[in-house]
């Protein structure tokens, strides 16, 4: 297997002694050097506010951050720039859909289909609309496998549905939803569909037009990118007869006292200074993705998951969630230890150096579901190695004896 | 910082016993201190007379540290008075603040001591005084 | 004059074969050396996702997080860190109260008081407000000298009165808000007071608390720190009661299907996972300035601003925007030249090397209110020197000539 | 890329001169063209008869290229007809975003060359193009 742990800097450093095993990139992932320094070098270099400059450096600047806008495009298949709008992360995206598209589309009376598997972010502000609208919010819910079956899609979406926003990728099963059937079915009962890319894009490609979704949304800071920079992507049509959601400068034609006319396309819903250093990094880590290219980063993670499913399930002790498949599982596996509070597990084993989460995952309603209060959460990215499995499950086995089990 | 020092064999007894974790007797004080962002839930049973605890259990889940350090809490605080409890309270959150450190003021709290170092694990303060401060609600509400 | 210059990479670079000479960071500031690492050292040594592990790197991360809060609580004299929020920029905190406080406490027939100087960011947010509630936006308009007059705080500012939200800075004029007053009046009829702190925190200490104001925003991008950081401070009452906005991650408590509750403050404003770099990036940029240290900054600023508008009385053909005086100006000097557009103006002098703004400052409803159309201006910070102006001056001599004048 | 190569004589003195910058009589075709991001604003009045550009002129505010260009381009389009003046809108964008650099085939631009290098300057793209923008929708409205 080829060790690109090299380029990240933070996996060379040590958490109490030990060498770090960062096992929570479903939470964030870490940043390999080409991407910090691109960042750097923008604030060194050409750092502008864009947009509103005539002079050289407002002009690379606007460069910079447009240029960082054709670079998602094209990663994730757009047909035009205006389809792209940066944001701040997922959840972000999804308040922008629910506040500009859910509470102006969605009336009374009409129904929001989400999933059992859903984040947080791609939940609450779909309560709120409902709550809002007088619109109905029903679930898919999921089978033994943690997967959408047929059936729900088949009956949960109806002709009162109007839009239907999906996870592609669980972060606490690693499942991946069947986009096809979900927006074959909802285009036909006219419904949009928007994409909950934050767990998919890290680890597949993702073209928007092959998916036929309407609306997709990620994070940078899960793609390698930094923190403060995420994507929401919409079809021109859609975006176009959206109303502006922030307001203020950069968004607007003319301000009158009492009124404005808003901006075309992207800049209709990026008010106010835009984080160009953050569109550098996420246009940075979209070219790293490349470099490595998905296919090797397919190829590593399903390696590494099935190593550790494997080594896991040797463990008499621990419980796996989910699918029991290395197959389609985008590098997670969520699991617990009899007897072990999934906190104490995940202090245990950060003594040893390595890093897993656990808890509720910001899914709470799944948990629920799930019959489960918490787990503990062991997710991979390419930079991972079998080593840092080998001091997991070393680790893991260590658990039970430090909190007075025999073992 | 060693992981002995937090999961000691006391964290460990009380943690695995469920000495203290049942339902007692005509409660007079039930109260539910919970921990969101860990899903802790503990429940506190009291039975509070003339100012004095005459009985104290809990029911909930949690992580060892506040499985233990709620186990801990009821055999310092039974049998003695509601006054002792709140003197109790005063010191354990006085000692997870740093704020006594003083060996002598800290023997009353006895076992409790063994959470002395949970400060070095800060994710999980918020675990090892959950008890405590449901405890501290509870009495206020009382009084 | 000390010289500042050398902690600022991009103030090394040239620009058309210049030295670029900066002077629009009232648009952004430059970043010094000590900012740029100390973000490129939080993701090569500390990146994890805040608030979400048990691990030691989150624990890290999540203290990295709040301490910069606490770093900004202090730098801005607030009382507790409870109320400090991390936004994007000021446009998202001036959202993100238009939408919790404005449009959930401000009804039909109550005012919302702002003035002429506005940014269109505290400006179009409340037109929004006032149309979506049915309550009215009023202005307080200026003198000649580009100040809000006592008379028109004591007849605009009535009992009618919800909020007020001022500018304390004028990113045109440079005018600084007669703040006490304004607060003043508007408690005695009991409204509320937002600062608009984005051009006066980079140049002057901000004390919340001594001005007495209810909320307060400002970008960290024009106080040294990168983009993609911003904040909003309010009183800790007053947000309590205040609902969320953003909903998501992380601002939760409990979530069931149809339902959820709230965090406690700040987490209640803060949905998905944060921008802990570009915190970072914050607190070291309040660091750096507090070992420059506010009483320099005013002192270079004022002597490179009564420099620059001394020599820029000496060309005839110039007209000068605002106060003539230089103090009270925050190093903010809007112009014209004799029959030369603004664009041209930023053209020539940029081939020059020297990077000033024009257009209109996404201030349309001031410039209309002064009869201009646009202007050029010149921003100053404490990192110019007077050889900048200088070249500006030199630059600004040429303009006429390449258009075809005289002189 | 010097200054001169964007601010030329020729730009200079349509700038300067507003030789084409009045009222014309009894236009019937009057279209306004706005650039909201620098404030440019220009009014086109044409008199079109038979196909022909009879006559026409310019009203507005802008800076320098936006001027320019706008009387440039109604010296090259009046006594014409609308079809030439077609041709050469397709030229002129064609030469702005260097899809057309072939000097024989831009000659027929004649004084509007001058505006070639203006890509040189990306902001000020939008200044150079405004007039011609809106003559393409003045023509396209009127047929
Ligand atoms: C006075 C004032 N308010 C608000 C803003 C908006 O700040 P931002 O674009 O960072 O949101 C600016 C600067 O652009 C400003 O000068
Ligand atoms: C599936 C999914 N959706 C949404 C989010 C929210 O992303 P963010 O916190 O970056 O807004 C996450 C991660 O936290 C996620 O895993």
């Amino acid at each position: 297997m080829k060790r690109y742990k090299d380029d990240f800097p933070i996996l060379q450093t040590t958490v109490n002694g030990h060498p770090l095993v960062y096992l929570d990139s479903a939470a964030t992932a870490q940043k390999p050097n080409p991407v910090i320094d691109a960042v750097a070098a923008y604030y060194r270099e050409t750092n502008a506010n864009p947009h509103r400059g005539n002079y050289d450096l407002s002009v690379r600047a606007t460069e910079a951050y447009e240029q960082s806008r054709e670079v998602i495009r094209k990663f994730i298949g757009a047909e035009k720039s205006e389809e792209i709008i940066f944001t701040r992360n997922t959840t972000e995206s999804f308040n922008l859909l629910a506040y500009s598209y859910g509470m102006n589309f969605i009336g009374k009376g009409d129904e929001i289909v989400i999933s059992i598997l859903e984040h947080h972010s791609n939940l609450i502000p779909w309560q709120q609309v409902a709550k809002a609208k007088g619109a109905t919010l029903k679930y898919l819910y999921i089978n033994n496998e943690g997967e959408i079956p047929d059936e729900e899609i088949e009956n949960k979406i109806t002709e009162k549905t109007k839009l239907v926003s999906i996870t592609h990728v669980s972060n606490v099963l690693g499942s991946i939803s069947p986009v096809e059937k979900i927006v074959k079915k909802a285009h036909s009962v006219g419904a949009v569909v928007a994409l909950d890319c934050a767990q998919s894009i890290p680890h597949f490609e993702i073209d928007v037009k092959k998916l036929g979704v309407d609306f997709a949304a990620f994070s940078g800071h899960k793609m390698l990118a930094p923190m403060g920079i995420g994507v929401l992507y919409g079809r021109e049509e859609l975006l176009d007869k959206m109303p502006p959601f922030f307001t203020g400068g950069d968004m607007i034609e003319y301000v009158y006292e009492q009124d404005f006319t808003a901006a075309p396309l992207p800049q209709k819903f990026e008010a106010g200074t835009q984080n160009v250093g953050g569109a550098v990094g996420i246009a940075a880590a979209a070219h790293y993705i490349e470099k490595i290219g998905y296919e090797n980063i397919i190829k590593t993670e399903t390696e590494l998951t099935k190593y550790a499913l494997e080594k896991l399930s040797t463990v008499p002790y621990i419980t796996i969630y989910g699918k029991k498949n290395s197959v389609g599982r985008c590098g997670v596996i969520s699991f617990n230890i009899k007897d072990a509070h999934p906190h104490d597990v995940a202090s245990i084993v950060d003594a040893g150096g390595v890093a897993i989460r656990s808890g509720h995952h910001c899914a709470q309603p799944l948990l629920r579901y799930l019959g489960l209060n918490a787990t503990c959460r062991a997710s991979f990215y390419f930079y991972n190695t079998f080593e840092d499995v080998d001091i997991l499950v070393e680790n893991l086995k260590s658990v039970r004896k430090w909190l007075g089990y025999g073992a | 910082m060693g992981l002995e020092d937090i999961y000691t064999q006391i964290i460990m007894e009380h943690n695995a016993s469920g000495r203290n974790k049942h339902h007692i007797d005509s409660p007079n004080l039930v109260l539910k201190g919970v921990n969101p962002s860990c899903g802790d839930e503990i429940t506190l049973e009291l039975r509070v007379k003339d100012g004095k605890i005459e009985d104290a259990s809990f029911t909930g889940v949690g992580c060892a540290i506040s499985q233990a350090s709620t186990s801990i809490m009821i055999d310092l605080i039974k049998g003695g008075t509601v006054e002792e409890a709140k003197e109790h309270i005063k010191t354990f959150m006085g000692m997870i603040r740093h704020e006594i450190t003083d060996e002598k003021q800290l023997e009353s709290l006895d076992e409790a001591v063994a959470l002395k170092n949970i400060s070095h694990m800060p994710a999980r303060v918020k675990c090892a005084v959950l008890a405590w401060h449901t405890l501290e609600n509870a009495l206020a509400k009382k009084s």
